[in-house]
């Protein structure tokens, strides 16, 4: 009995103690700036704007790494093709780029290539424009969203595919009702990565988008500019803002996955 | 005091200093450390980094001695009151120069080439970065500013995008750090066009020591890097690696 | 036409295959699968539904080549013995599934899962995940799924494992009434005898991957062709030879017995004999029955509401089953004498010139 | 069968669409130096003295993450405790800041705050120092590990651990039987990131550990640094050799993991 | 004292409650739980494992209070309806889990692992892993992993329900020599009668969370105590009423007929006959069974190797089970008249003063 409770206790207090000491490394962020000077950042024209084109491109990225992460950790984990583990591993190959070198790596790719050519013969501007922070965030976050799909998919039993198939629904309509909704788990959790690295992303968007004041300015670029300007009450607000709209993020998707269940 | 008492043993041994310095000084810094420790004996905790990154970590944890990119962010420092302002010194020279892509496609020769059409050009962010600024005023002042305005594809917040722009051809030109591209040139990634120094705006790269080193009581040491960095003795270091050292 | 054909099938699982399964099996046809278990009785089931591809071989459905159609294509159902409900849905929706699919009327929908589930005593359970359900209400809810949508085939690995006899009896009679209203025809996994006699009217014996014999229900349990089969099915199997005819029955002496068979034969053969069709009695009775020998009990053993009883003929042992009024009524004992029957219809040549045994 | 065919082939398309696009961005960032060059630059002192030092600190950090991520993973699935979503929002939350933001709070809090000093009593040095930089990886790479297998053991049923537990073994021991070897997937799922996620970690080191030449340089500061004065080659034969590293490394997880299964 | 105490233990999960459940088992007692699907069985035996924990009461191992102990402090094995075998492990790690953590002797436990497994007939899988495993080997697995630790108390639910006819006899044999040789107290989940016919020496029937009735099996299928649980037992209930006693036996009026009963009553009653019990003849006999009536003979049906008869006693309908070689040697057809006869010892009083119907 005792050591079951020191176990259990031992894994709870692991969970209080690196919660507390991160929760104490976020609050001492709080404390830097003169509270007064935070409601007067924040009413800035330029944090609003850059609080508005954070949210909006995190989410609509968000909504393209999950649409073609979903098929992508699908393809990896049921179907078998050649050359699948190079695959796999060049798909998570950018997790460990430094997000300069990703930047770097797509500005390569979208800026004077041909398939940035290509593009801007459609009228597709990547390089320096706000498609470029999204296109920045979808790289970044993609890697982490499609592996966690991928080991999700992979303990789901392709006996609960067959029963679907049999009673008359297609591999696609099968896919959606049944191995979708049986991912949930591993969904939350992409999702809420997906978002938070979203949110997060600095020097893709920097490299990619070029960082541009009130244009392609998303709350870590305010951050880094406004610690440029020499302007620390600012640099913190967004850093601050950034937070506290990741925590509400993260907790609404946390208490909506503790609903589901 | 003891560590005087006997002359084989070097003065500031087991004292160990904070240095944030530009990331572009790294390579004569490194230098300069190195013979500072060997001949004092003190430790150098060297932190390299962008101007603003640095000023980050200055203004949030300390550092004993403070070396941005360009003389404005020891004056935003100063402000703020983190910098011992009797010890702030200039150590070189900061030449804003031309830079373009590898074989120089638009053929840029002066500055009023920034303003032909079709010329796409990258500039420093005049509130962010130091080359911004400097850029700015050196536009203006050949009154040039608007016409080059209209070709600015993008404004950075930091100067290393700038070179990155022109070394993969995403831009036509940039006004940047002569000691930024000296490397790239010497490589073939992008050439160099000079700007006469009538037209030109030299700034200047400064050091200081900073309140930290009063309460760290590293105040003798720090002092002691600061003199040495900035002396005759470095000069040639400085030299030596493409600065142009203040009289 | 047969309705489902399966020819030459085979499929290597590494450890175990199959091995040229062939069947045949007749529109509306009930067609049980028995074999011992690890037989490959719910591999066959799963290749047929379209889960495992086979590497040589044929499924041909109504005529057509089904082998290579995906399994959305097949029309059938298949019930699995480890339930696989689908946990993210309700029990409701975990039998209107199949339904959706085909028609979009949602107040019929309702109506025909209240109706299914009323049947199964399931209804009280619509709102529920399938995890919290025991294991006979799974069972019920997976049954509900495969029938609902009426397939053509349906597949089902051991549907009543689960279930306590009065249920399993009243499914039975759905299942039958099921079956018999959509004209469905079935493959039926079962260890349960009792699911043989009720609802089959073929049977079918695998063991290590292969069909060992297959015919209507009264062929495996009274003609068992190998001693195998005899053996599982629970017969009496007994060599001899045949020794002449007389009034147009066979004459087959076995050890020191001579026994009379309806069916024909000649040379050394194998009969077979169920335990249930052997009668008993404490003296000698003039019947139409024409095999009657007296013999010794050797053993009584009661085992549920049944008793059995190993009798001595002669050397020969015989296994023999009666319930415990009869028992009563003969007032028997382990070691009496006394007198078995044994109708010349029940005595059935299984084997013809047999040398030694044949075991599988 | 045709829709069959098309959903699969979707899948698998769109799999090897991105992994093509990545390729080739990854590909043209080979392009860029001169082969010589960069032979040269991997024969430097520098580079070697970074190559290992990231190695290493990457390894440890895994390590680390690793030990740490699976008890609390298993105490957020496992137990339930007063204030549990707001605990799990917190531990996701530094997904979301940029590694300059999480840098700087973990400045602050092993600075010059209480609990620097206290470790510093003790000796141990976390600013400015090698240690920072397993510090600052392990803080980077945490919150994804913790949010992986935190959804990998809700799969779990804990019908497992109960007849591992009445068979005789305590809960500390079923973990290790039971629980763990079964969470498989999302280990190596998450294994693979940590890994990955810490030799990419770039701001968080610059700040906590500081980018001093020869000392705190791991690959992305070697790459950082050089292109900050200009010199291209160098920089891209870190981010080259960072991209080889990680890409041999996932390979043989990948590998490995294939093999396991 | 007792070996295993459950004192008013209750749980409630919301949909479902066990209620006040109270259990008493002696030391080597075999108990077999049986009721409906969805009764709590599973949820019982659980609880006794250690999985939920009960919201009320009590649960004694051995006099000592275990309600709060962890599992692996509790020496019981529990083997699942659904096997939960590890899927990581092959089959002989699965097996010898339990034993490592009791003996360290490497070749002791493969010994005793090939010991169990050649009994079981699983050593030619000892290196699969389960998921690659039929329905039947799983579940010989899992009561391998079970038996071999030699647990005070083992729990097992429903352990044959996938296994054949002849495997299922082999283990009750087996399981049946393991426990009197290490002296295993057994509570064992069935839906098979013959598993509590040939293993228990006590049942406890259960519905809706609670327990209806508790005894040894021939009680339980003799004297069922309510309606519920004769039906679901399958024995005859009859109503009637106590007129007089006759040779120290109790007379009972049922319908127009007097029968004829051992046990002691007054009053109305309620009477218990099972349908095996019933003896049937052509014609009057004068015998020690003094319960004699002449019927009328209204369904047969065949089942399996049995035959049901529903015979018409002026009125009362009664189920009778004979077997085939019975039915062929007394020649009975639907409509026939025939005797029945009933011994006194046979008809059990199960309920006194009873008013109207008491369904559970
Ligand atoms: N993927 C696989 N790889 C190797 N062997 C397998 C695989 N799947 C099943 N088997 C083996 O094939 C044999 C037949 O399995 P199957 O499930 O068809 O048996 P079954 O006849 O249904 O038995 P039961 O009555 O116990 O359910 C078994 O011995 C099983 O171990
Ligand atoms: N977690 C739960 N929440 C709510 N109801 C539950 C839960 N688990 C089980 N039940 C319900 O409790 C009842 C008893 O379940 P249990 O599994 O004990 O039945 P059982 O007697 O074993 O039946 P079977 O013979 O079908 O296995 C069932 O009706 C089931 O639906
Ligand atoms: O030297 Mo800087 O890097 O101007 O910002
Ligand atoms: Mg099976
Ligand atoms: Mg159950």
């Amino acid at each position: 009995m005792r050591y079951g409770i020191n176990f259990k206790g031992f894994c709870i207090f692991l969970s209080f103690l690196f919660t507390f000491l991160l929760f104490l490394a976020i609050a001492s962020l709080f404390l830097i700036p003169n509270p007064l000077e935070v409601l007067n950042a924040l009413k800035t024209e330029e944090m609003i704007y850059s609080l508005k084109l954070s949210i909006i491109t995190s989410l609509v990225s968000m909504i393209f790494v999950m649409l073609l992460s979903v098929p992508i950790g699908y393809a990896l984990s049921r179907y078998s093709f050649p050359g699948k583990s190079v695959v796999k591993s060049i798909l998570d190959l950018p997790i460990a780029f430094p997000e300069l070198v990703l930047g770097l790596a797509l500005l390569l790719l979208f800026g004077q290539s041909f398939i940035g050519k290509f593009l801007e013969d459609f009228g597709i501007k990547i390089v320096f424009t706000k498609l470029g922070i999204i296109v920045a965030q979808f790289f970044t976050a993609l890697p982490y969203a499609v592996r966690i799909i991928y080991s999700t998919f992979e303990e789901i039993n392709p006996r609960y595919e067959l029963v679907s198939r049999s009673l008359g629904y297609g591999e696609f309509e099968t896919f959606f009702n049944v191995s979708l909704p049986l991912a949930k788990n591993g969904l939350f959790a992409s999702t809420i990565i997906t978002f938070a690295r979203c949110m997060g992303t600095f020097g893709t968007v920097l490299i990619l988008a070029g960082g541009s004041y009130m244009y392609t300015e998303i709350l870590p670029i305010t951050l880094y500019l406004n610690i440029s300007y020499g302007n620390m009450e600012m640099a913190i607000t967004s850093g601050i803002l950034l937070i506290i709209i990741s925590f509400i993020a993260i907790l609404a998707f946390e208490k909506f996955e503790g609903h589901k269940r | 005091n003891e560590s005087q008492s006997t002359s084989t043993k070097k003065p500031f041994e087991g004292k160990t200093i904070t240095v944030l310095c530009g990331a572009g000084l790294m390579k004569p810094m490194n230098e300069l450390i190195q013979n500072f420790e060997n001949e004092t004996g003190a430790k150098i905790n060297v932190h390299y980094g962008g101007s603003s990154e640095l000023f980050g970590v200055l203004a949030t944890t300390g550092g004993d001695i403070f070396i941005p990119g360009a003389y404005k962010y020891t004056e935003d420092a100063m402000k703020k009151g983190i910098i011992l302002n009797d010890t702030v010194k200039n150590i070189t020279y900061h030449i804003p120069v031309i830079a373009v892509p590898e074989g120089n496609p638009k053929n840029i020769r002066s500055l009023e080439d920034l303003a032909k059409p079709n010329v796409k050009v990258v500039m420093g962010d005049p509130n962010a970065c130091a080359i911004g600024k400097v850029a700015k005023k050196i536009l203006e002042k050949n009154h040039l500013w608007e016409n080059v305005s209209k070709n600015i594809v993008v404004k950075t917040p930091t100067v290393n995008q700038l070179l990155i722009y022109i070394a993969t051809d995403q831009a036509d030109a940039a006004i940047i750090w002569e000691d930024m591209v000296t490397w790239a040139e010497s490589k073939g990634k992008v050439e160099v066009v000079e700007i006469p120094k009538d037209k030109d705006i030299i700034k200047t790269i400064p050091t200081a020591v900073t309140i930290y080193a009063k309460k760290d009581s590293n105040l003798e040491v720090a002092k002691a890097f600061n003199d040495y960095i900035s002396s005759d003795k470095a000069k040639e270091i400085w030299k030596k690696w493409g600065f142009i050292p203040c009289k | 036409m047969n309705f489902l054909k399966i020819e030459d099938l085979s499929i290597d699982l590494g450890e175990f295959k199959l091995v040229d399964v062939n069947l045949e099996v007749k529109k509306r046809d009930y067609l049980t699968i028995i074999g011992p278990t690890g037989s490959g009785k719910s591999i066959l089931l799963e290749t047929i539904a379209g889960f495992y591809k086979p590497e040589k071989g044929r499924i041909y459905l109504e005529g057509e080549d089904i082998t290579n159609l995906p399994p959305e294509k097949r029309n059938m159902s298949i019930v699995y013995q480890d339930y696989v409900l689908f946990p993210h849905k309700t029990v409701f929706d975990n039998i209107a599934y199949g339904l959706k699919k085909k028609i979009k009327d949602k107040e019929k929908i309702r109506e025909e899962v209240t109706q299914i589930t009323e049947v199964l005593k399931i209804s009280h359970l619509l709102h529920r995940k399938p995890t919290t359900l025991s294991g006979g209400e799974q069972q019920r809810v997976a049954l509900a799924r495969a029938l609902i949508v009426k397939p053509k085939l349906l597949l089902m690995d051991e549907p009543f494992s689960a279930l306590d006899i009065k249920t399993k009896e009243n499914l039975r009679k759905l299942v039958k009434k099921a079956i018999s209203e959509y004209e469905t025809t079935v493959l039926h996994v079962t260890h349960d005898f009792d699911d043989v006699w009720s609802l089959a009217n073929k049977v079918v014996v695998m063991k290590n991957g292969k069909i060992l014999q297959e015919g209507d229900v009264n062929e495996i349990f009274y003609k068992p062709s190998i001693n195998f089969v005899a053996d599982f099915v629970g017969t009496n199997v007994l060599d001899g030879e045949v020794i002449g005819k007389e009034d147009g029955l066979t004459k087959i002496k076995v050890g020191n017995c001579v026994l009379l068979s309806v069916d024909d034969g000649e040379g050394k053969v194998r009969l077979s004999i169920r335990p249930e069709d052997i009668i008993i009695s404490n003296n000698p009775i003039e019947t139409s029955a024409r095999n009657e020998f007296r013999c010794k009990v050797e053993k009584i053993n009661r085992m549920g509401n049944l008793v059995y009883l190993t009798l001595n003929v002669d050397g020969i042992m015989l296994r023999c089953i009666l319930t415990p009024n009869a028992l009563y009524s003969l007032n028997i004992k382990e070691e009496d004498i006394i007198y078995a029957l044994i109708k010349a219809t029940n005595v059935r040549i299984i084997a013809k010139n047999v040398e030694g045994e044949c075991r599988s």
